[in-house]
């Protein structure tokens, strides 16, 4: 076993060990730091695969904007509405729960068995950045730009909606 | 905001942070403007004295010119002085005053507003605000000081102190090489053995040849016991001359005379 | 690879893996910065103490050794000895955790801050990014510890740590960008290796429009390790501490020493992208010292001497300056540093068009430079319009006006 | 505190986004609160709602111990109102047993005296009020400027009456010692150096551009609103009426000196904001210069204290309301006497406690940063408002 496939187990554990957290944890600032912790993982099988670029915005994207904004969200609500409420589940809505897992889990398993896998990325990588940028800015140009369109779209929709208005006080 | 108003408080901004900076700057690079200076074991402190002559610190008191009138305490808005004594006969263990023996005069630091009102009604001016301000104590009971006998803290006070220390040795000395003749002319004497702290024992009045310093028992083991309080670093300037009699610190009260 | 530049890869030799070098990375370094980052705290505390107690006609710690120097020491002891208090309601684990997240987000930084030629840590092709990316990592640190206290002061701590992530990110991402479209590369070696020769190669120097984005950065900087005047999420005397209300001990220390090593790495950052790096800007001295290990041990000497400059002028403006209100200090990031940003990234690449800065081109393997600078014009016109705006404001200022005449 | 969500409504104008309420406890034990002062704060975010000032912690029942202690020693206690201003409050109190007499003289000597202290410690008292309102702010170094020359007159102070802080130096009759040519020549030293020193304060606060946007148009007072709550001192005169007791109603020999009276302009932003009321201490201080300068100038020789107030004092039956121009507003001393060598009666206007009280009008819809700047504002001292 290489150092490659150590790594992976480790960064695969670090993935998997606390998305599991999440699905048990009952706190829900805690959840939001397993969810960092998952985040981390991710991005570091990201830099396993040699994409580094990808690697690295998954943490400047995830865990430095989208995790505080969350954390920032959570805060912003009063604690023990959101904090205390421990979940109680029906028979119900276990049952459903369990169906629905059982049938994604399935899915997966089909798929995994499925793909053709190739073999394992090449221990040492060019650098990604220069490749990643030429492609965004010639060949998907037009898809860049239109997600950026959409995403300042939602952006002002956010505000908007977020807004209060005048006659509602 | 039109955004020429926009960029003229950019500039605004700019311009007096910049000038804050500049100003901190200037006292960044000059050493000699620093005011404050050191307390404690190394000192910076200027030469001349920097505690004012009226300064109200610690009372300190002229023993000899009490006359136990009480004034003192009644004026203390707060009721930290208690004093006690007689003008009758003299007793073991009091201090002379003016016609008075005093047996007690304590004034209770926690309480002490050192607001003066006790030192301007005296008709004697025996009492008087100190130049002593360092109050800390590690208990309360420590706050209570003795006027008698407790020793103002401070370096000059200490050098004062170890002075009247020797002359009362050498009073002692003289004291007890009497003793020894007089045991040596009457056999049956009374037990004069030297005072024990704690323990006023009767002696007879001591000459009274030395004024600054009447007759002290000496403590067993030399030298004096070490003030009540730990030593504190001698923060101010030198302490004013204190009363004419020297007080040793916490020792047990001798007959006077 | 010519050169080794990285410790490691002079250890290892050229023909280890890359997760060799990583494994060997964490081994050979971890026990240097670690130490370094122990010591950029103590030097800066001292350093602040120092700087605070004259600005403001004090003499500061003098008792422990001389001048005082020991004073952190003998704090730091007094940190560990002091007992562990968590508060009853607080979340405990996350409580624990805490100062070790801000700590280790910001010890991460150090992994691409150069020290000298060849003692960096990883020269990540990426290096720039990577430091806007685990930049933000302190403040889920900062985070955490406002929300675990439970207790609603260090709440707003956090809250107003997170506003100020999200605020200041974006212009400092955008004085990034101006440097790495400069120099057309995101190692933060490529980018030093780029201002090697003259004072005016110095990225600083190379348009007008790079001042500018200094100072956006260096007031990132200062909102990114939370100093005055953007010490909200401790605002002492509006927020009691801050996200650090309920700290003692240790676990105080170490938010403490990541504040400080947070300064340390963000100068560091500044030095390396418009400072010139290890280089002391002035060629024949550069050509004199050579690489080897005395190019080393100069280079490492003249990043951190610019560093700590840097630091210093953090404290500066620490003990100059009010605090800026929480709405004020994101209009300032939003309203001015970001179109500023984006106007200071669109006019350098549009000088750097017309008018290129000195031939520093990539010549076959290494960066040549040439010397013969039409930056140095920028450079001249540039210091002397600073010291006539400086002089127009002493003269403008009525204390600083009759101290000069005096 | 437990207020039902009802008077929101107007109360977050500078809010768009809606989020959680919270209650928050600012103080007893706040470092901006100046003493024990507790402001309960219902916050949206960091928008200031509503807030409810709870005052008391430091009550010490002055009022009452008067009733108890002989005149002479009330004054000492009268040191512990306003601790910063201790002068003012002894005048203030001497004054009010003094006109118990009926026809009693205060010397020349004395009066003067009295003015130069007294307005020595009004400086010394706004130099600290400047001083910790930069620290409300952020700045920490002017609060170190600012105590820098406060310690200078607290000096002058200590060589005057032995004391710095809680002086008991202005007694019923005049003052308690005399003052020699060194104190003068101190007070006159002292008078040449603060006036560039005061520049400093301006370069580095009143001018600073961080420090201006803080403090403008932050807790607006409007006159109206200031009337009708009692306030005095800068706080009022930061809202532009120009009201000071040592023009409109000269006590002592206040009308003998010539001096401006600063009201605040709404310069850098609406009249009667934090900034006004600021400008207006910074001001002040200069115009207390001016007074000291021209006290010492004209300082006549002679007695120190009235030859009519001798032994103890036992002001005849009667009573009597004394107000003076304190650094924080007009504080009132209110004395009935029955022929004792007590007081029957002694009440106390304090003018923090007047000050402290439209806290909650001015501070809805505020920031929690501007509370902070509000309360350093208005510059109270716990001493005076609990009594």
């Amino acid at each position: 076993m290489d150092w490659s496939t150590i790594m992976w187990w480790v960064m695969a554990a670090v993935t998997v060990i606390p998305a599991v957290m999440i699905v048990l944890s009952k706190d829900i600032v805690r959840l939001a730091f397993w969810l960092l912790a998952s985040l981390t993982g991710v991005a570091g099988l990201y830099i396993l695969l040699g994409a580094d670029f990808l690697g690295f915005t998954q943490v400047l994207v995830y865990i430095g904007g989208i995790m505080v904004l969350i954390l920032f969200g959570i805060m912003m609500t009063n604690r023990d509405a959101v904090l205390m409420r421990r979940g109680e589940t029906t028979g119900g809505a276990m049952l459903t729960g369990v169906v629905i897992a059982a049938a994604t889990a399935l899915a997966l398993l089909k798929v995994v068995k499925d793909t053709k896998w190739k073999e394992a990325a090449p221990v040492e990588m060019p650098a990604t950045t220069a490749r990643v940028g030429e492609a965004l800015l010639t060949d998907y140009v037009l898809p860049f730009e239109l997600v950026s369109v959409l995403l300042l779209i939602v952006l002002c929709g956010a505000a908007y909606i977020a807004r209060r208005r005048p006659e509602e006080t | 905001m039109s955004f020429g108003a926009y960029l003229q408080s950019i500039g605004h901004s700019a311009k007096t942070i910049v000038a804050g900076m500049a100003l901190t700057f200037r006292y960044l690079v000059r050493p000699k403007e620093i005011v404050t200076i050191q307390y404690g074991s190394k000192t910076n402190a200027p030469k001349e004295r920097y505690i004012p002559d009226r300064h109200r610190g610690i009372h300190i008191l002229e023993t000899e010119k009490c006359i136990h009138c009480h004034i003192c305490e009644r004026a203390c808005p707060v009721d930290c002085i208690e004093m006690d004594g007689t003008r009758e006969a003299p007793f073991d263990g009091a201090w002379k005053g003016d016609g008075c023996w005093i047996s007690s005069f304590t004034l209770d630091l926690n309480k002490c507003i050192f607001c003066n009102l006790c030192c301007e009604p005296c008709p004697k001016e025996c009492i008087h605000m100190g130049m002593e301000f360092d109050a800390a104590a590690y208990t309360r009971a420590h706050g209570v000081k003795n006027l008698l006998t407790d020793a103002p803290q401070s370096e000059a006070d200490r050098a004062r102190e170890a002075e009247a220390r020797t002359l009362i040795e050498a009073a002692e000395a003289e004291s007890k090489r009497r003793k020894a003749a007089a045991k040596a002319a009457a056999a049956p004497a009374a037990p004069a053995t030297p005072a024990a702290p704690g323990a006023a024992v009767p002696k007879p009045p001591a000459p009274p040849a030395a004024p600054a310093a009447p007759g002290m028992p000496k403590p067993p083991g030399a030298g004096m016991p070490p003030p009540p309080a730990p030593p504190k670093p001698a923060a101010g300037p030198a302490m004013p001359p204190p009363p004419s009699m020297p007080k040793p610190p916490t020792m047990p009260k001798p007959p006077s005379n | 690879m010519t050169t080794p530049y990285t410790l490691v890869d002079w250890v290892l030799g050229d023909g280890a893996g890359w997760l060799a070098r990583f494994i060997g990375a964490i081994l050979v370094w971890a026990v240097p910065i670690t130490g370094f980052v122990s010591f950029v705290g103590l030097l800066s505390i001292w350093l602040e103490r120092k700087i605070s107690a004259h600005i403001q006609c004090r003499l500061g710690p003098m008792e422990v050794g001389p001048h005082g120097a020991l004073q952190t020491v003998a704090d730091g002891v007094k940190l560990l000895a002091k007992e562990d208090i968590i508060p009853a309601d607080a979340d405990r684990i996350l409580f624990a955790f805490a100062p070790m997240l801000a700590f280790a987000g910001t010890i991460v930084g150090f992994a691409v801050v150069p020290f000298g030629p060849g003692l960096i840590v990883a020269d990540l092709d990426i290096g720039l990014f990577y430091l806007a990316a685990v930049g933000s990592l302190e403040a889920i640190g900062v985070i955490a510890a406002g929300w675990a206290s439970n207790n609603k002061w260090s709440l707003f701590g956090s809250v107003r740590a997170a506003t100020q992530v999200v605020s200041y990110e974006i212009p400092m991402g955008l004085a990034f960008v101006t440097i790495a479209a400069l120099a057309g590369t995101l190692s933060m070696v490529g980018i030093v290796e780029q201002q090697q020769g003259w004072i005016a190669n110095w990225f600083l120097f190379r348009n007008p429009f790079t001042w500018v984005a200094f100072i956006i950065y260096y007031i990132a900087a200062l909102a990114e390790c939370k100093r005055a005047p953007f010490d909200l999420p401790e605002a002492e005397s509006e927020l009691v501490s801050g996200f650090h209300t309920e700290y003692s001990g240790m676990r105080f220390a170490i938010f403490f020493l990541a504040e400080y090593a947070q300064m340390y790495v963000v100068s560091a950052v500044a030095a390396v992208l418009f400072l010139g790096g290890w280089y002391t800007g002035i060629a024949p001295l550069d050509a004199a010292i050579g690489g080897g290990t005395a190019g080393m041990v100069v280079g490492a000497g003249v990043i951190v001497t610019k560093s700590f400059l840097l630091v210093c002028v953090q404290m500066w403006l620490r003990w100059t300056l009010p605090r800026i209100r929480l709405d004020q200090m994101m209009y300032l990031c939003l309203k001015v540093l970001m179109p500023f940003g984006m106007l200071t990234l669109v006019g350098s690449t549009v000088w750097e068009h017309f008018l290129p800065s000195p031939a520093i081109v990539k010549d076959g393997g290494g960066w040549t430079g040439n010397t013969v600078m039409t930056g140095v014009v920028v450079a001249a016109i540039g210091t002397v319009a600073l010291v006539a705006y400086v002089r127009s404001v002493i003269r403008a200022t009525p204390s600083l006006r009759a101290a000069s005449n005096s | 505190m437990n207020a039902p969500h009802t008077n929101s409504p107007e109360a977050a104008p500078t809010s768009d986004v809606r989020s959680e309420e919270m209650l928050l406890n600012m103080g007893p034990q706040h470092p901006s609160t100046h003493g024990v002062f507790r402001v309960v704060i219902r916050t949206d975010g960091e928008i200031v709602l509503d807030s409810e000032s709870h005052v008391g912690y430091l009550h010490r029942c002055f009022e009452k111990h008067c009733e108890s202690v002989s005149f002479l020693q009330s004054v000492l206690y009268t040191d512990r109102l306003d601790y910063l201003t201790s002068m003012g409050n002894n005048l203030a109190f001497s004054m009010a047993v003094e006109r118990l007499y009926p026809d009693l003289k205060i010397p020349e000597r004395a009066e003067h005296i009295r003015v130069i202290c007294a307005e020595l410690n009004r400086i010394a008292s706004h130099l600290l009020a400047i001083g910790t309102y930069g620290m409300d702010i952020g700045a920490i170094t002017p609060f170190l400027y600012c105590f820098r020359d406060r310690e200078k007159i607290l000096s002058i102070f200590e060589s005057i009456c032995g004391q710095r802080l809680n002086y008991n130096y202005v007694r019923p009759g005049g003052v308690a010692y005399d003052i020699d040519d060194s104190m003068i020549a101190a007070i006159k030293d002292f008078c040449g150096y603060f006036r560039p020193k005061a520049q400093e304060y301006d370069d580095l606060l009143s001018n600073n551009d961080i420090f201006v946007r803080r403090t403008a148009n932050v807790g607006v007072l409007p006159k109206d609103l200031a009337i009708s709550y009692g306030v005095t001192g800068p706080s009022l005169r930061g809202s532009g009426l120009k009201r000071d007791l040592r023009r409109d109603a000269p006590y002592s020999i206040y009308d003998r000196f010539k001096f401006d009276i600063p009201v605040g302009t709404g310069e850098k932003g609406t009249l009667g904001d934090c900034y006004d009321r600021y400008m207006v201490r910074v001001r002040e201080m200069i115009e207390s210069l001016k007074i000291v300068e021209q006290a010492v100038a004209q300082i006549p020789d002679g007695p120190f204290k009235s030859e009519q107030l001798k032994g103890k004092l036992r002001p005849p039956k009667g009573e009597s309301f004394v107000r003076v121009e304190n650094s924080r507003g007009e504080l009132g001393f209110y004395v009935i006497s029955d022929g004792k060598d007590v007081a029957a009666r002694v009440k106390c206007r304090a003018p923090s406690f007047h000050n402290i009280s439209l806290l909650s009008d001015i501070s809805k819809g505020c920031m929690i940063a501007d509370m902070v700047a509000i309360i350093g504002s208005l510059d109270i001292v716990m001493g005076e408002v609990d009594r």
